[in-house]
């Protein structure tokens, strides 16, 4: 084994440091959603801290810190479309005219009289 | 190493070349896994927007330690995992053999609590779709929470079991001493495929257990 | 020129000022298109015949492009695509905001047929019955399927999806009748469900809303022009809404197509093979105790399955029912007369000659 | 009417080639064993070339059966379901089996190591892995065909396809199990691309097929899964009824749509952009001048496959979308017409100057170039949110499609079939009838579609089994259109097949093509190169013909 390779795959210790970390964060993010304490904050606190969580395992034991190049640019770039997928989607359904949304808890109550309402919708208002 | 040499095929010039290209190739396959939970996650983002507190409210009925318990083991099984790969690099290949056993011992750790958690869920009645009769949260989106917590925790699940299976064939050759030193390649990418599923739970867990 | 533009364009007649805005905005987007798909393609032939291999080993000059040829490359068709998009952006936007002052008409599609719905007024099958000149929002669903509710005169589409409402809207120019189609795939009979636009005087419509809301099942049968001469046909017409009201396409087709049960058409007087034997002219009789008593005759080749309708259907739905069977014939393209159709009739074809 | 060697200036590599390798990659092995099992990418294209060809057949078949149910407005020759599992099928075969693997698994395939310098795909066992996963997903689908076949339409909508009592699930699964070929081919193309090139092949130096089968892997391994958890998750609704997409359940119908075309548009590009790279090499070698543009073209390529993600949106302008959804989805989709605009300009612009030889090849550029032309302006116009209103679920759509698909997509192949084929098999076909073939597609396809626009115009949605008379004349026009087309392809067929047994042998380069992929014998070896070439030149450079700049 070279000295190279040797200097690129560092000891066990990272590997546990790692896992001491994980371990934390996770045991961080329980107590914050038991005890709602970040209130209407708590899930991007929760997601802040999967994404610091699956940053240490990309880096670290997928080894992404040490194989950069091309390997990064792939993970960036799957991440990057599952965000626009989802973002584009999200202010589709944002953004539309209330009732072309499906029955929610918010536009129930908007549900015009008339044919087709959907079940166990009792509509109300004829107009939003 | 001549041992080594023999692993590299006919059309890459060297090893290090055909590790290259083997790593590469498995990012790309995880990016399409990356995507294929993307589409989850979508369905997952969407229904929580329309649904807020039903999905509030059935995020209650799952059980939040046993959530915390299968993320401490699936990261647990992402270090025995990495460490059977730094093991096999210095070639003590029993030692690397015998710790992905141990990962695999925690995917079953994994699946049995899931499976105690599955049980509940069906004597309760928390099913997705028209399977769903549990009366005590009768609103509009339950049922929807619990389409998508099936999916995706089922989903998942294959996974762990696929990857399962991929490390049980990894443990049997360290064992048998086909790869350390320079040839490693095939229990890095099991390995990188196990820490993608301990990704993907990483999200899965705040997303269905703590919101 | 519109009208020009318009007939060799083969679009269809403008029934609204937006159908001409449109038209308007077609106009300059095809004849920007025929402008460049001329220019290209002619530089392109012009080189093929200019610089034609005259003979073999010729040389050929190594030409790369200087940076202004890119930018000409990008800039030139980026400008014309944007102007489309800001002219055609604005008039969508238009088409998704119903004035405040609009009527509403509530359309529900299923399969196959389009039902309209008048706040505190009457239901209505396939005719859409609006008065000219004035803004009519439309509020659209669908109880099983996506449908999508298409008026090409209107230039106006919007889909159907059930469990839930979209909306659009439009404003008739003059009275007349124009057509609805289905434009979203729903199944079987998806080119069959026809719709009738019917744009009256405003007076008039008043006239037809107010007899309407007094007695809907009167002004449903009197809406149409020959329903007072033709009393079958709008019995027929009942009866097709009652089949599908009542699931009976979910079994049967309309179409010939051997589904769960005996195909609809045809059916009306057909010898029909019984199961254990024997055969039997499909009359009224047969075809109203088949109703009530399925089990008792059934036709050889299918399962008992159907369920009794004894109780379900009141005995002038079954009439109507039985109505709708026998115009079920080959010779007719569309499975139900349309009265007062929009369409012009196929040759040969008469569907009201099974009338 | 063959090409003669003789009179063309050979490349310098071809001096004292022989005229016809005698043992080469089709014959060093023998017995069908040797196929199934091989690992040679050469012998894996032509494999994927006879699979795809049975299948735009197949689909061909369907295609000429709508037409002729097309021909009046009532029933013609088949029942309404009927009509509605042939068009389904038309649509999955030709999609699905045809379209997305015929360029990259045929030409890619065999010609990307070549064109690379490379011995082989960097997984050559992934490669196989890929014909038996098309295979297998083939076999899924055909068992669907036989037991009644899905009436869905290719696109599935839901909750028409959870609903429907037709046998949906064996074509989903099809279709899945097709789409993970499609990954694997994708994701070894672009490990071969980055770790296999030849010294001297930089990025910038790749042939630009090379370029565009990369942007199309891009696509395919990143669009694919979302189209499998899609399918999977219509498939697990219609045989369990989880409501994922169940309004009545508080699903969303358009949740599907969104996640369908997230992977169906981009779709488009990987049956495009493959052609698009194989006209520009062909493009370059008939007009014997270097690409015009290299960078441009080859960028545009990429910008094709990123750009192209983000115009989903516009196949849902009348689905309830949001306005302001609408309005991005509609300047992204001008974005992606730019793209194509850069490589048509530079196209035309290597034509400027050249030496124009018009072969059978030659004839399917120039169609090509009108089609996707047409077919891409076309496109543009839809994109004007106002106007898709009117023309959305309409013919003209459907023509629009098939100027892209057809007119693009299948000149494209044809125009790769016809120029590598003497490369492939070392024989060449007869020149007058492949120049007859073309002609006959090229007339038979403009008579089968331009009517269809003008359908489409006229009101006339998609996917009618029966409709008003007054759209009767020009659906009579677009049947006769496609007889002549379907004629075409037969004669195209023929010319190839027989050329296999009296074709003459074609020599090394038969066009006197400056691409890299000729600078090896036809048929090539079975280890690609006898000896490893050089690259001094970029692909297609042809100055050393120049007097003043001779040599190299």
């Amino acid at each position: 084994m070279s000295a190279e390779t040797e200097h690129k795959h560092a000891g066990p210790g990272r590997y546990v440091a790692v896992w001491i970390a994980l371990l934390l964060f996770t045991a961080l993010t329980v107590a914050l959603g038991r005890s709602h304490l970040a209130g209407s904050w708590g899930l991007p606190v929760a997601l802040a801290i999967a994404v610091v969580k699956s940053t240490l395992v990309v880096l670290f034991f997928m080894h992404l810190w040490d194989h950069g190049g091309a390997n990064r640019l792939v993970l960036a770039t799957a991440l990057v479309f599952v965000a626009l997928l989802i973002g584009l989607v999200l202010l589709d359904s944002a953004t539309r005219f209330p009732l072309a949304d499906p029955p929610t808890e918010a536009t129930m109550r908007l549900m015009p009289p008339g044919p087709g309402a959907p079940p166990g919708v009792e509509p109300a208002a004829a107009r939003p | 190493m001549p041992a080594a040499e023999s692993h590299v095929a006919h059309h890459f010039p060297d090893l290090e070349v055909q590790s290259h290209a083997a790593r590469l190739g498995m990012w790309l396959f995880l990016a399409t896994e990356v995507l294929l939970f993307g589409g989850l996650f979508t369905a997952y983002a969407l229904y929580r927007m329309l649904y807020p507190s039903a999905f509030h409210g059935a995020s209650r009925l799952i059980e939040t330690s046993m959530g915390a318990l299968n993320t401490v083991v699936l990261i647990t099984s992402s270090l025995t995992v990495a460490l059977a790969f730094h093991y096999s690099r210095q070639s003590r290949n029993r030692l690397a053999a015998l710790l992905l056993v141990a990962t695999i011992g925690l995917g079953f750790v994994f699946l049995g609590v899931k499976a105690v958690e599955y049980a509940h869920h069906f004597r309760e009645g928390h099913l997705p779709g028209r399977f769903y009769r549990y009366a005590g949260l009768q609103v509009p989106g339950a049922s929807m929470f619990f389409t998508v917590y099936f999916l995706m925790t089922g989903l998942h699940g294959i996974h762990v079991i696929i990857g399962m299976g991929v490390l049980t064939w990894l443990a049997v050759g360290a064992w048998r001493g086909s790869y350390g030193g320079d040839y490693t390649t095939p229990i890095e990418l099991g390995g990188m495929y196990w820490h993608l599923v301990d990704l993907i739970w990483i999200f899965l867990f705040p997303l269905l257990y703590l919101i | 020129m519109n009208e020009l533009m318009r007939r060799m364009l083969f679009l269809p007649e403008q029934g609204s000022a937006y159908a001409r805005q449109v038209d308007r905005l077609h106009y300059f987007v095809i004849s920007m298109t025929m402008v460049g798909f001329v220019g290209v393609a002619a530089t392109v032939l012009w080189f093929v015949i200019r610089y034609r291999r005259r003979a073999e080993g010729e040389p050929t000059p190594t030409i790369e492009p200087r940076p202004i040829h890119e930018v000409l490359f990008v800039g030139g068709p980026l400008a014309l695509f944007l102007v489309w998009f800001a002219i055609g952006y604005p008039l969508y936007v238009r088409l998704q905001t119903p004035p405040r002052d609009a009527m509403d008409v509530y359309v529900m599609g299923k399969k196959w047929m389009w039902k309209f719905a008048y706040p505190g007024g009457p239901n209505d099958m396939d005719d859409l019955h609006v008065p000219a000149g004035r803004p009519v929002r439309l509020l659209i669903t669908s109880r099983d399927v996506i449908h999508s509710f298409y008026m090409p005169a209107f230039r106006l589409k919007q889909d159907a999806v059930p469990g839930r409402y979209a909306e659009t809207w439009f404003q008739a120019d003059k009275p007349g009748r124009y057509e609805i189609f289905c434009a979203e795939y729903c199944g079987l009979g998806h080119s069959a469900m026809l719709g009738t636009l019917v744009v009256m005087e405003p007076e008039k419509f008043d006239a037809w809303m107010t007899e309407a809301r007094r007695s809907p099942a009167v002004a449903a049968a009197q809406d149409t022009p020959d329903a007072a001469a033709n009393p079958v046909a709008t019995l027929a017409r009942q009866g097709r809404n009652l089949a599908v009201e009542y699931g009976c396409m979910k079994c049967h087709s309309v179409d010939g197509t051997r589904h769960i049960g005996p195909s609809w058409l045809d059916l009306y007087l057909r010898k029909e093979p019984l199961e254990g034997g024997g055969t039997v002219v499909a009359d009224e009789g047969y075809l109203t105790e088949s109703m009530m008593d399925p089990g008792a005759k059934v036709v050889k080749g299918f399962a008992p399955v159907m369920p009794t309708f004894q109780g379900r259907i009141p005995g002038p739905e079954v009439a109507a029912i039985v109505e709708f069977i026998k115009t079920l014939r080959t010779d007719a393209v569309h499975p139900a007369p349309t009265p007062g159709r929009a369409y012009e009739p196929v040759p040969g074809f008469d569907p009201t000659r099974s009338r | 009417m063959s090409p003669s060697p003789a009179s063309i200036p050979p490349a310098p590599a071809d001096a004292g080639a022989p005229l016809y390798l005698e043992r080469n990659y089709l014959n060093a092995r023998r017995g069908l064993w040797s196929w199934l099992t091989t690992l040679d990418h050469k012998r894996i294209g032509v494999m994927y070339l006879v699979l795809t060809s049975a299948a735009l057949f197949l689909g061909g078949i369907f295609a000429m059966l709508l037409r002729i149910e097309l021909l009046t407005p009532g029933p013609t020759i088949m029942s309404a379901l009927a009509y509605n599992r042939t068009f389904t099928l038309h649509g999955v075969v030709m999609i699905f089996l045809f379209m997305i693997p015929a360029i990259p698994g045929i030409f890619g395939n065999f010609f990307l190591p070549l064109m690379i310098g490379a011995r082989d795909v960097a997984f050559p066992r992934l490669n196989l892995l890929s014909v038996y996963l098309y295979l297998t997903g083939a076999a899924i689908a055909l068992y669907g065909m036989i037991h009644g076949g899905a009436d869905t339409g290719w696109t599935f909508y839901t909750p028409y396809s959870t609903t429907t009592v037709t046998m949906v699930w064996p074509i989903l699964l099809g279709a899945f199990v097709l789409g993970m070929g499609s990954i694997v081919t994708g994701l070894n193309f672009i490990v071969t691309v980055h770790t296999l090139r030849a010294p001297g092949i930089g990025f910038m130096r790749m042939p630009l097929f090379v370029w565009a089968l990369y942007a199309t892997s891009i696509i395919q391994v990143l669009a694919t899964p979302v189209l499998g958890i899609t399918l999977l998750l219509v498939a697990v609704e219609n045989v369990f009824g989880f409501g994922i997409f169940d309004p009545a359940r508080g699903g969303d119908p358009v949740l599907f749509q969104h996640m369908f075309w997230f992977y169906s548009h981009p779709a488009v590009y990987i049956m495009i952009l493959p052609a698009m790279g194989a006209i520009t090499e062909v493009l370059s070698a008939f007009a014997r001048k270097n690409t015009f543009g290299y960078r441009a073209v080859a960028f545009s390529s990429l910008g094709i496959a990123f750009v192209g993600f983000f115009t989903w949106g516009h196949h849902l302008f009348t689905s309830g979308q949001s306005t302001v959804d609408a309005g991005i989805f509609g300047v992204l989709s001008m974005f992606v017409g730019i793209f194509t605009a850069i490589k048509i300009f530079n196209w035309t612009a290597t034509l400027y100057r050249g030496s124009i030889a018009i072969r059978t090849p030659f004839i399917y550029v120039i169609a090509f170039l009108f089609f996707l032309l047409f077919g891409g302006m076309t496109g543009i116009a839809l994109a004007t949110v106002a106007l898709d209103v009117h023309w959305q679920d309409t013919y003209f759509v459907v023509a629009h499609f098939h100027f892209i698909m057809v007119g693009g997509t299948v000149a494209g192949f044809l125009a790769a079939l016809t120029y590598w084929w003497p490369k492939m098999f070392g024989k060449s076909y007869s020149e007058r009838w492949g120049i007859v073939g073309a002609t006959l597609i090229f007339l038979g396809f403009n008579f089968t579609f331009i009517p269809q626009f003008l359908l489409g115009n006229e009101g006339m949605p998609r996917r009618y089994y029966s409709y008003p008379v007054r759209f009767w004349p020009l659906n009579v026009a677009s049947t006769a259109g496609a007889s002549v087309l379907a004629l075409g392809f037969l004669v195209v067929l023929a010319t190839l097949l027989l050329s296999l047994k009296y074709g003459k042998p074609a020599g090394p380069n038969p066009w006197g093509s400056r691409g890299y992929e000729w600078k090896t014998l036809s048929p090539p070896p079975e280890g690609n190169f006898l000896t490893q070439p050089t690259y001094p030149r970029m692909p297609h450079d042809y100055d050393d013909l120049n007097p003043g700049r001779g040599g190299h």
